[in-house]
């Protein structure tokens, strides 16, 4: 269920152990559910054929869009990237409708005339990314301008990774929402790769963060397989935000741990830093901190990822019984039909 | 009193801002200073800054937060300074805009005013006719008015909209063409072409500037007896393919006209649309006017020999008519 | 041992880098990773990282430094990595390099590279056939090979070429197609066009991977007796009028094929040129085989609705045929 | 005459009293030139209906282009934006035919195939802009790539206005340059507006040099109506360039004594800015310190105002005497004749 039909988000609650017990919990949830729906697709749904297109999973990442997203409150509007599936979940749309997406029915966000990650759904202000990278950043910051224009608190919540900044759009997007001081908090996904291409080759500044001052912006490096860390850092980019002091960035490092997409074997990626960054893995971590602070017992835990498991068959399951989009249908909605 | 064409944009601008709170513009310099044409002269100072919103140099970051806008339920209407420029935003246009409703069915209810075209010694990057980038785009629409009355009419229509909507409006009649506008409000349909002016022996399809060239080709022509029917498209995507196809139909020969360069205008696509649909009533060859197929120049010289004009439609009507 | 359309490609870059010095490719993954379709695989490993670059994500920036190197005496060859992402570099191709010759003498020899195409469940964004935008951008030359011979030799010409060539690699052909490649170095003429099957009663002019949709036509329709003349343009821009019009003026009937979408595609340009040419030579209208106007749509249902196929072409050229 | 046909640069000549006199000399007759032939196309042949399209001069600026081109090394490309005609002349365009290109004529660089500062001349390495703004950033980039291919070790010396850099072509450019480590110099004019956009609508940062970080280059902050400040601010930028060890960034902060064009009165400027940046004329300055210094008489500086105006006075009868193009030309070199 989603964050926003539920609680509302949970701030500042280091001091409140059961808080943050239900925080963690949370955050749990989502990144397994993210992680498990991915595996589904990538390592079963694609292999057995039935995704159409390419796969593209964040394994490895789910801690940025889960521990950010869950401060999303209804009139915000949510800009993910892709690999940044649990954002899709926390806003409320349907772990099916997901599935049904990837293997082109007509029950997929897109009704079948997108594939993969390239979808949202503008009555839960999740806004569909097209594929060039950073193409959302002047978007967002004009959805921005329209929570500000509407005179909502809202905030615009824009995902992006670190090859993406090398765009025009990154740059245009960012000094646009600076200089019109619009509620934007931009989260970076720097997994330092962008397809084969490391970060050396992306940019020659160390850190995304280190862009913050060019355009006068608060900017914070968290580590990005912390979901309480990232929640934290989102906490006060979003503050920031409602608070009509502009945009903020959020820097999240992490890593890529698959190939750019399925068809990739990351080859050209020293496999140390795959073994390194496994024993980072944030799902486990994560554990392993609840399990050390008593927030959840290994059963409960257990017996969120087996609810987890069905949720996953059931979805699936359901997705494969959508059909797939009517040829009849191919010359709809182009235009406003009178 | 009459009202020029870049006054008549500016009321039906200013009409719809008044209408719906929803309505804004955007652009470089649109505000204090009333835009490089002063399309949008007086529009801060009565509307305010939050509705008149002077960006930075960005056209990727102005259409892209206009599309933000609108898909949150606002009525943007950005303005590029000159047409030229739009292919600075382009991405933006053509896959992020035109493709929103069909790939996830989110409106993105859009203007993109462009001052186009030339005449104006304007040269390679201040004068170019852009409009065939868009045409061949599905999921947006292309607008290009000729007279004061459609240029008013069709820029209500287009911030009515619920579509994105290219709106070239033609620089060399901002100021040269002027009529009276009926006192109430009115606005023009978006995809329907209009027959401007009636005739048997051959029709003129163009749109834009080029409409004046046509009727005036065509008052010297009647001079000789030819009766011409001039087709102005008014909208070039959707286009408005039935009335041009009734008066080729009516006439049996077509002339075609566009200020663009001839390779991938819209020429072709009328020709093609034509013998597909009524081939068996054409009586003679389909002939184009166009500017040729080089940059826009600037010197006069130049650009006189670049632009169609008069003389040259009256050469090719004269024997097509006498065909 | 056949060579596929995709080692054809990587053969001639190969050879090009191998005679010219000045010869360097970059774009986003060419390097070590080989690029997205593996065109330059191997190359970063022969020819250095000071000839093969990896670039940032950046395609304004790539084909502006495309241009750059090209005015100081290099040939640069930059990939797109799709080319949908043309769009994101567009400014820089249509206003700079297009326009550098004819402002002020400097030629821009650079080539573009982008694959485009459908039928590889690409959906919107990694589907799209983007060559009209170019077509109509005078300045430029656009080629689009189908078979693995003509891309080969049109690689190896569009490097040599002082020009700005766009050069469209079609998805679907990449693996699909092979054939014997001539042991020796040779090149194809870049601006014409080629009958690639002689026929009596009607033509087919297509280009890309719908030459071979228009040759299963023509054969499964030559066991009804029809004798199908197949054109392939092999380059857009400069168009080769002469050879479609030569064979226009023998058939006397002409089926105009594009994978392309309907509005604005080259059927246009062809159909126009046609009637104003050899107008009297027409025996039937004109029709035409395209995608419909629509974003490429990603399952295949719909993707096979969308994409023109043999089927449809045999439908509508029986019809021609039969008119 | 063109500084590469004379004695070649002069560096870091502070100590050297004679040197910097020479220096200072040449940066008068430049800024001088600059600002005499600006004035005879605005002032007189535009109002004469002589001048084809629109007239954007960098009237106070002229420290600028002439403070930094000085540098020019054979090898070395210059990508002049709008407000630079200096370049130009430095580079060793003839007088006359610039005068041409902005009358349409035949002898203008571009035969009157475009017009005002779009010119360029392939052969003296000096390349036209495209209306675009910030359009060549990525284009020198690409230059200095060639450069440093060819194992020149040349520079590529790149202008633009504050306003440009709110382009994403801006943003791609340096970063490009920047992570390829290229010999790229950019010199940017930060007038203070952009068209009638004051600074804080483009940008949020206070400086267009605090945007270097953003990129890991050395950008530094110099008065851009001190021709010598430019001078050695420039000379460091080269410095560091041809040492391969990237590119540099020098912001020279001026201010537009004109309207943005010359049908542009420029009501949106503040009086009191205009009042008080005309005490700061750059030509004004550097003739009262060359004075002070006794680095040149008053005859001295008068007699090259003298010359400069018969230059002007000869080149503009020369540029009149131009034949408009033949419309016979139109359709050559679009593409390269056979
Ligand atoms: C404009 C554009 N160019 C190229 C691509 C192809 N592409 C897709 S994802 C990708 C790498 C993205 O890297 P990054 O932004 O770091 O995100 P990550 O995949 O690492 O999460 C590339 C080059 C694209 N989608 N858009
Ligand atoms: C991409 C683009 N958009 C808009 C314009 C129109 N335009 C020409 S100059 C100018 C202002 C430039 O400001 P700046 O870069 O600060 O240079 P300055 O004129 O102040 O020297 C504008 C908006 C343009 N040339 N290019
Ligand atoms: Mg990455
Ligand atoms: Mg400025």
């Amino acid at each position: 269920m989603s964050a926003l039909l539920t609680a509302g988000p949970v701030r500042q609650t280091r001091e409140n152990d059961q808080k943050l017990a239900a925080l963690a919990a949370r955050c749990h949830y989502y990144m397994a559910l993210m992680r498990e729906a991915e595996d589904r697709i990538e390592r079963k749904l694609y292999r057995q054929g039935k995704v159409v297109g390419g796969v593209y999973v964040g394994r490895g990442q789910e801690a940025i869009p889960v521990g950010s997203a869950l401060h999303a409150l209804p009139d915000d509007v949510l800009f993910p990237s892709h690999r940044d599936m649990a954002v899709l979940f926390i806003r409320g749309v349907p772990l099916g409708r997901v599935f049904a997406q990837y293997m082109g029915r007509v029950d997929g966000l897109t009704r079948g005339r997108d594939g993969n990650m390239h979808m949202g759904d503008i009555h839960l202000r999740v806004v569909s990314i097209i594929s060039a990278l950073a193409a959302t950043v002047p978007v967002a910051a004009g959805a921005a301008l329209a929570l500000k224009y509407q005179g909502k608190d809202g905030v615009a919540f824009c995902y992006f990774g670190d090859g993406a900044t090398s765009r025009g759009d990154w740059h245009e997007g960012v000094n646009l929402a600076t200089v019109q001081k619009l509620p934007v908090v931009f989260i970076c996904n720097n997994n330092q790769y962008a397809y084969s291409t490391p970060l050396e080759l992306q940019m020659a500044c160390a850190n995304v963060a280190d862009r913050g001052p060019a355009y006068n912006m608060p900017a914070e490096i968290v580590d990005g397989n912390d979901p309480l860390a990232v929640y934290d850092a989102t906490g006060r980019g979003v503050a920031h935000a409602r608070a009509g002091l502009g945009p903020y960035l959020v820097e999240c490092k992490t890593f890529r741990m698959t190939g750019h997409s399925a068809h990739d074997a990351a080859h050209y990626v020293p496999p140390e830093l795959f073994e390194q960054w496994e024993k980072r893995d944030p799902i486990q971590l994560l554990e392993a901190r609840m399990l050390e602070n008593g927030w959840a017992g290994r059963e409960a835990l257990d017996a969120t990822h087996a609810r987890i498991r069905q949720e996953v068959d059931e979805a699936v399951a359901w997705a494969e019984q959508s059909p797939y989009p009517d040829p009849a249908t191919l010359l709809d909605d182009v235009y406003e039909q009178p | 009193m009459p009202t020029t064409y870049l006054e008549a944009i500016r009321e039906g601008l200013w009409e719809e801002m008044e209408r719906d709170p929803n309505v804004f513009v955007l652009g470089e310099d649109v505000g204090v200073y009333g835009g490089a044409f002063k399309v949008t002269d007086g529009f801060i100072q009565h509307f305010g800054a939050r509705r008149v919103v002077d960006t930075p140099i960005s056209e990727s970051g102005i259409v892209g937060a206009a599309i933000g806008a609108g898909l949150m339920g606002l009525r943007p209407v950005a303005e590029m300074q000159f047409a030229d420029f739009i292919s600075c935003g382009f991405d933006q246009i053509v896959n992020f805009a035109a493709k929103c409703r069909y790939r996830w069915n989110a409106p993105v209810p859009i203007v993109v005013r462009a001052p186009s075209g030339g005449g104006i010694h304007g040269g390679p990057f201040h004068s170019q006719n852009p409009e065939m980038w868009f045409v061949r785009t599905p999921g947006l629409k292309v607008v290009c008015p000729a007279t004061a009355y459609d240029a008013k009419g069709l820029i209500k229509s287009a911030v009515r909209d619920n579509d994105p909507v290219i709106f070239f409006e033609h620089k060399g009649l901002y100021r040269r063409i002027k009529e009276d506008l009926p006192a109430g409000e009115y606005t023009v349909p978006i995809g329907k072409a209009k027959v401007v002016r009636e005739g048997r022996d051959l029709t003129i399809v163009t749109y834009g500037a080029m409409l004046w060239t046509a009727l005036d080709a065509a008052d010297e022509l009647a001079r000789e007896g030819a009766s011409i029917e001039v087709v102005d498209l008014r909208t070039l995507l959707p286009l408005d393919r039935e009335t041009v196809l009734a008066s080729v139909k009516k006439t049996s020969k077509v002339l075609l006209l566009h200020e663009d360069t001839r390779t991938g205008g819209i020429a072709g696509e009328l020709a093609v649309s034509i013998t597909e649909s009524i081939f068996e009533y054409l009586d003679a060859p389909i002939v184009r006017v166009t500017a040729p197929d080089t940059p826009v120049p600037f010197s006069p010289t130049l650009e006189e020999a670049f632009l169609p004009n008069t003389a040259k439609v009256i050469e090719k009507a004269r024997w097509l008519w006498r065909y």
